[in-house]
């Protein structure tokens, strides 16, 4: 085997290696750790983005290890899975350089680090994924990685919010694996083939089929926070900062949509799930979803506690898009993907920012933060725009094409979910900004902690400013031919190809 | 076919007085009443037609068996007495000796 | 009915009689040494079972070492007030 | 747990145990008259091969050779149990204390009978009723009688000597089973020719390990008597 | 089946050796722990090279004495045996390794050492044997070495939990051997195989399975006579505990696993399924006990007692050749992770004073490499890929889904979502910040290192076990074809 063969395995060492170095480096070494840590996150993504190139030209990538008899454990690059793995691993260094910066001074950064280099390796794992066990198997991992990271403030709320996501992961885990097995029993396969495995057996199978698809959505659901499976992603919002963002953008719901991608893609194909009428009870889960969440969110008074809520309802505009059943809509879906991983990693960021620098937490110690944090509090702006949808930003481009691909698949009411919906985000988030922007600040932040010229640390500053403009970019230049929005559609073509 | 049903009993009265021992040195007693049962039982079906040489194969288990017993016997009362021994020795552990 | 089978029946009945007493009697001394008998009682069917080689093993170390054994602890048992806590 | 409710428990327990007890006895009984009649086992396979087994005596030939590696394991739980007893023995053997005149005299004489005995059953083993198992506990015996009248001199077999009568029989069958797989023969698999003196051999060694065995399996128990402390236990525990 | 070639005697190493060993270390207690982890380190290769020669040659008989079933005794080995010889050398090897240290910081004496030998001969010896009433006496010299073990913790209730342990496993022998003769006066043979050609369905046969699983049930701890299992298990000495839960608990198992193949092959449904119901029992009754745990091996102890009831899940799905493949990698899996976790346990309980769970705090800080085994051991018996136990499960659920049984499935998962509880109630007070200083120097690295090696083992056993399972049950046969088909 050539290094250039071992390209996927070399993707998940180099998160891997260094986080098993960082377990064993002792407190104190803080340049090493941080040497590790950033030279692991520049060295994945070179890899990814090499990887990429490399399958542009034609290479194929597939490694496979015996697990069982007839199954095998697969790392291959598709399409759709160097799309994920590209982002998760540029949002990787951001947020290692966000969580340098952020984390300074705090007890146990050697866990931490450890652990989040594990995530990342348990993200691009399933991404690579080339069948339905081997995501599972890094699924799991994902879970547990991330329980360290949930409670490593080691505080009883931590605690308390770590049980709540273990039951809820662990479980979903344990519901995946039953229902991978049922279709393993039913399919003898499980790899992931554009257009799926299960068009054989439709015919003969299709109760037993349906039943296990609605298990194992019930199963990755949990990780993408589908209602009423969303409960832990509130509750852990009491993890720092870029657990938080990682939690929400780069990680773990992410590999809960890309499930369900993978589901309805690569395992039951989109003729047999809409065929089942599986995909459309899909989509109502998620318009339920779209709607509770930002009811939700509408009432909350903690940031963080919005935020994890909006997250609940952005995520199922990516499963809706999977859902609706048509090329279009689904490229809406999967661009959501990147767009929604832009704006909500820059939206903890920003809260990130004030936490760490105001100590504000609740929204309504928010009043005239723009005024002490001009920045960060720009890119929180402009991010909430995108996320109620407002053009140009990405958050616009996704709903536009959930909303087309709505009518073209005959869906009319999904557009008045849109509108619905873009109206609520309105509602919570604008309050929001007018209070940043339009009125004074208080006499005294609750934990001022002035640091140089800066408004904040520049390790804090810096990856919000840049998310915050990707997010901008990547709505600007939607049209132009490398943007995520055309790779969307490219792979939303290959999944509808006839 | 007598002995040997007088092995069964044996193996059984010994078995209920087993279940039913609170002292250990009763237990060690039914046990070991136990085993003479099973013994019987497999040198007396050795003998179910009258006449015949007796078959050495069981005698040779039964003697092996005899000596097994008389070891974990042996082990049993050691066990026994250390348990006395102990009952009043300050343990390691952090409750209570939880022993009646 | 001839008389060696009546003796059989005899034996066997002594040794689940012997076995049952030893197990409860009262007094755990008197249980040992119904168990002692109870061993040469065996001894003796062994004989009648055409198993010599056991008979003598039996006595030797069942009832003889064994017994040995129990009554020694016993001698513990004792010194330590009473072990007849059966209920 | 109030009194009353223990004694309706124990009663319940005593109630339901003869039960069950009983259920089993009539089901094995009831499987043991249904017996076929005629016999079954192995005594024909042993008498046709016994010429070449090196023992007269069936038995014997069963332990020492067709089913050596039985007893070879069975040596070894002898010597494990003690082990273990070694491992929880505690205090000093105290002198017993007046053993009376009767008991003295008596073991005096017996000790030299049964030592006579022991001899003749283990040489016999081969041929008639006996072996090592049969010597080993009847010396054990005299060892006992020898201890209770008061004399000292089985405890003062210790040290080296003891560990070495204490695995000699062990390491016989270890050695003799070794030598002939080093020759190309299967484990134990005796030569015809030498079987004889073999099954002699491992008889004596057999005998000593076996009666130091169990003699100091007894004066193992003597001393855990020495050392006790307090009240009695109950095995009755969470 | 092939005949033994001359040169292959690894059978009779595997069973001599540790004899020999346990003299020798019982001889000269100087150095007893360097002879012992010798013999283990040997016992690695010979069973490595014996599981090598099964594959190659398919599975082989050796007759003791030369003699041959039924007259004599045969050794019998196949890949069943051949993997589960590598693993209790590997386990044995790891914990004498973790002992050494162990034992300096404890009043526990070199005997400890010729003790482990006689256990790890007899596991050996019981894993070969193919005779009835040679399986008694291995079953002997294993349950009394294993409680010689459990009462080297000198202390009240470790000795009772001995004389418990002991009490009930000569009880649960003396039934065992009941049946073995019942089934000797019924077929007139002992050799397995032979018993297999020979018996019927008679009241004796029917007499001797009621008797012979009872007995085993007791001693392989199936709910609900487990009674024995906890105390024995959690107050031992942490390598003891490591051994007797890793290897010791399993071998019952594996003589009812070969009877249920040999002469009781053919036993009707409901007795699979009424040893099913109770392993399904055990694991619900043994992860709820284990949630309810104050201590830290308590917990671990009554984890086992979950985990022995999946074994039994075997029975009522014994049909499926996954069946087989599925429950022994769950005992290697099961195995390993177990081990580890008991070996991190006595490192905590060694520098914490106490193995209350309550109290475990800052033990991710004071000793990562112990919780980590702990932990990986942990993810292990939760079941999750790509460890041993998750294929094991995996094999398992194929079995009930091919069978179309489906409860047993529910059963499986259920268990791996309980034991993720008790598991994490662990961890959760691990993390927990509190400021009371932890003596970290208690343990050293040896003693952390060898419960994390097991651990890793453990965990990646799923990525290596495929060629093993492909082993098991061999291709279109069962291990009934195997040991029944000797050659006369």
């Amino acid at each position: 085997m050539t290094w250039q063969a071992a390209l996927p395995l070399l993707v998940l060492a180099s998160s891997l290696l260094p986080g098993l170095v960082i377990f064993a480096l002792p407190e104190r070494s803080r340049t090493l750790r941080t040497a590790l840590n950033l030279s692991g996150a520049v060295v994945k993504l070179f890899l990814v983005v090499w990887m990429l190139w490399q399958s542009g030209q034609g290479v194929h990538y597939e490694l496979r290890a015996a697990l069982l008899p007839g199954l095998d454990l697969v790392l291959r690059s598709s399409e759709l899975g160097l799309f994920f793995v590209v982002l998760s691993a540029l949002l990787w260094l951001v947020t290692t350089i966000y969580a340098v910066g952020y984390l300074e001074d705090s007890p146990n950064r050697s866990r931490f680090f450890g652990f989040f280099s594990l995530c990342v390796t348990a993200t691009a794992g399933a991404a690579l994924a080339g069948n339905l066990i081997t995501f599972l198997a890094f699924y799991e991992m994902l879970t547990l990685a991330t329980y360290p990271l949930v409670v490593h403030r080691g505080t009883a709320a931590a605690r308390r919010a770590g049980r709540m996501y273990l039951a809820y992961t662990i479980g979903g885990g344990g519901v995946l694996t039953l229902g991978t097995l049922w279709l393993y029993s039913i399919t003898g396969t499980l790899e992931f083939v554009p257009g799926g495995i299960v068009a054989p057996f439709v015919d003969r199978n299709a109760t037993a089929l349906s039943a296990a698809f609605v298990v194992l959505v019930a199963g990755i659901g949990v990780k993408a926070a589908l209602v009423p499976l969303h409960s832990w992603l509130p509750t852990a919002m009491v993890a720092p900062a870029p657990v938080s963002a990682l939690l929400h953008a780069v990680a773990v719901v992410k590999v809960g949509a890309f499930g369900l991608m993978r589901l309805v893609f690569s395992t039951y194909g989109v003729e047999a799930a809409s065929g089942l009428g599986l995909a459309q009870g899909l989509a109502v889960v998620a318009a339920v979803t779209i709607v509770y969440g930002s009811l939700r969110a509408l009432a909350q008074t903690n940031l963080k506690r919005l935020l994890a809520y909006s997250t609940v309802s952005q995520l199922s505009y990516i499963a809706l898009g999977i859902a609706l059943g048509g090329a279009v809509a689904a490229t809406g879906g999967i661009v959501h993907l990147v767009h929604q991983g832009l704006m909500k990693i820059t939206l903890f960021f920003a809260a990130g920012n004030l936490a760490e620098t105001l100590g504000v937490h609740e929204i309504r110690d928010m009043r005239g933060a723009g005024r002490r944090m001009p920045w960060s509090m720009a890119a929180f702006t402009l991010c909430a725009f995108g996320m109620i949808g407002t053009p140009p930003m990405a958050g616009f481009i996704s709903k536009w094409y959930l909303g087309i691909g709505a009518v073209d698949s005959d869906a009319a009411w999904v557009v008045w979910l849109l509108a619905g919906s873009s109206i609520l985000n309105a509602a919570y988030f604008l309050p929001i900004v007018w209070a940043i922007w339009f009125e004074p600040p208080p006499e005294q932040w609750p934990h001022d902690k002035r640091s140089g010229r800066a408004e904040t640390s520049l390790m804090l500053l810096v990856p919000t400013l840049f998310t915050a403009a990707m997010a901008l970019a990547v709505g600007l230049f939607a049209a132009t031919p490398y943007s995520p929005l055309e790779w969307a559609r490219l792979i939303a073509a290959r999944q509808y190809a006839p | 076919m007598l002995y040997s049903l007088a092995g069964i009993a044996l193996f059984c009265i010994a078995l209920r007085a087993v279940i039913l021992a609170t002292a250990p040195l009763r237990a060690i007693l039914a046990v070991n009443v136990m085993s003479s049962g099973v013994f019987l039982v497999l040198v007396a079906l050795a003998r179910r037609t009258p006449g015949l040489v007796a078959d050495p194969v069981p005698h040779a288990m039964v003697i092996t068996g005899i000596v097994v017993a008389v070891s974990a016997t042996a082990m049993a009362i050691v066990l026994t007495q250390r348990l006395r021994a102990n009952v009043s020795a300050p343990t390691v552990e952090d409750t209570p000796g939880a022993g009646p | 009915m001839d008389v060696a089978f009546l003796f059989d029946l005899l034996l066997a009945a002594l040794i689940v009689w012997l076995g049952w007493r030893a197990l409860t009697s009262e007094s755990l001394f008197r249980a040992i040494v119904l168990f002692v008998a109870f061993g040469l009682a065996m001894g003796l069917a062994w004989v009648r079972l055409d198993a010599i080689d056991v008979a003598l093993a039996e006595v030797a170390v069942s009832a003889g070492l064994t017994g040995a054994l129990l009554l020694a602890a016993f001698g513990g048992v004792q010194r330590s007030g009473d072990d007849d806590d059966e209920p | 747990m109030t009194n009353p409710e223990r004694d309706t428990l124990a009663r319940l327990a005593r109630f339901g145990s003869t039960l069950a007890v009983a259920l089993v006895f009539a089901g094995l009984a009831f499987a043991m008259l249904s017996l076929p009649a005629e016999p079954t086992g192995l005594a024909a396979a042993v008498r046709a091969e016994l010429p070449g087994t090196g023992a007269a005596n069936p038995v014997t030939a069963v332990l020492l050779n067709f089913r050596g590696y039985d007893t070879l394991l069975e040596i070894a739980v002898l010597l494990l149990a003690l082990l273990a007893i070694w491992t929880m023995r505690r205090g000093q053997l105290r002198p017993q204390r007046d053993p009376g005149d009767v008991l003295e005299s008596l073991a005096s004489i017996q000790a030299p009978v049964m030592l006579v005995v022991a001899g003749y059953l283990l040489w016999a083993g081969g041929s008639a009723p006996g072996g090592a198992f049969q010597a080993g506990g009847i010396l054990a015996a005299a060892g006992v009688m020898l201890v209770l009248a008061g004399s000292g001199w089985p405890q003062r077999l210790s040290g080296w000597p003891l560990r070495v009568a204490l695995v000699l029989g062990l390491s016989a069958f270890i050695c003799v089973g070794v030598a002939v797989v080093l020759g190309g023969q299967e484990f134990l698999a005796y030569p015809a020719s030498g079987a004889a003196t073999i099954i002699l051999v491992l008889e004596i060694c057999a005998t000593v390990s076996i009666a130091v065995i169990l003699l100091d399996m007894f004066l193992s128990v003597l001393r855990g008597r020495a050392s006790r402390t307090d009240t009695t236990a109950s095995i009755d525990q969470p | 089946m092939t005949a033994l070639e001359p040169g292959s005697t690894w059978v009779v190493w595997l069973i001599v050796s540790p004899l020999a060993a346990a003299l020798i270390a019982f001889l000269l207690p100087r150095v007893a722990a360097a002879i012992a982890l010798a013999n283990a380190l040997f016992m690695g290769v010979a069973a490595l090279a014996l599981l090598d020669l099964v594959t190659e040659q398919g599975p082989h008989r050796y007759s003791l004495g030369g003699w041959g079933a039924p007259l004599g005794i045969d050794l019998y080995a196949d890949p069943l045996s051949g993997v589960l010889l590598v693993v209790a050398a590997v386990v044995v090897l790891a914990t004498l390794f973790y002992s050494r240290d162990y034992l300096a910081r404890t009043a526990i004496g070199p005997l400890f050492w010729p003790i482990s030998l006689f256990l790890h001969a007899a596991l050996n010896a019981l894993l070969l044997s193919a005779d009835a009433f040679n399986l008694y006496v291995t079953l002997e010299l294993l349950s009394l070495s294993a409680v010689a073990l459990v009462a080297l913790a000198d202390e009240q209730r470790a000795v009772a939990a001995a004389l418990r342990y002991l009490l009930a496993s000569i009880v649960a022998s003396l039934a065992y051997l009941l049946g073995v003769a019942l089934l000797y006066h019924t077929a007139g043979v002992l050799d397995l195989a032979a018993l297999a050609e020979r018996a019927t369905w008679t009241p004796a046969t029917w007499a001797a399975l009621g008797l012979m699983t009872a007995g085993l049930a007791v001693k392989g701890a199936l709910f609900p006579v487990h009674f024995w299992l906890p105390g024995a298990h959690s107050y031992a000495p942490s390598p003891v505990s490591a051994l007797l839960s890793a290897l010791v608990v399993k071998a019952p198992f594996y003589v009812l696993l070969r009877l249920w193949y040999a002469p009781f092959a053919g036993a009707p449904e409901a007795v699979g399924t009424l040893l099913g119901l109770l392993g399904a029992l055990a694991i619900v009754w043994g992860s709820l006990q284990a949630l309810r745990q104050a201590r830290l091996k308590l917990l671990i102890a009554y984890s086992t007692v979950a985990q022995i009831g999946y074994l039994f899940l075997f029975f009522p799905l014994a049909q499926s050749r996954s069946a087989l493949q599925g429950v022994t990698v769950f005992i290697l899996g099961h195995a390993l992770a177990k081990a580890a976790m008991f070996l991190a346990a006595g490192n905590m309980h060694k520098c914490l004073g106490h193995d209350r769970i309550q109290d475990l705090h800052r033990v991710a800080r004071e000793l990562p490499v112990t919780l980590a085994a702990f932990a990986v051991g942990g993810v292990c018996i939760m079941g999750l890929p790509p460890s041993g136990n998750f294929i094991g499960k995996w094999l398992l659920i194929e079995a009930a889904f091919a069978q179309g049984e489906w409860g047993w499935a529910v059963v499986v998962v259920a268990g791996g979502l309980l034991s993720a509880a008790y598991v994490f109630r662990v961890l959760g007070h691990a993390f927990t910040v509190d400021d009371k200083p932890v003596d970290a120097s208690g343990a050293p690295a040896s003693m952390a290192w060898a419960a994390f090696a097991l651990a890793l083992l453990a965990l990646t056993l799923g990525v290596f076990a495929a060629p093993l399972i492909d082993l098991i049950g061999g291709p279109g046969e069962t291990a009934v074809a195997h040991l029944s088909s000797r050659e006369p």
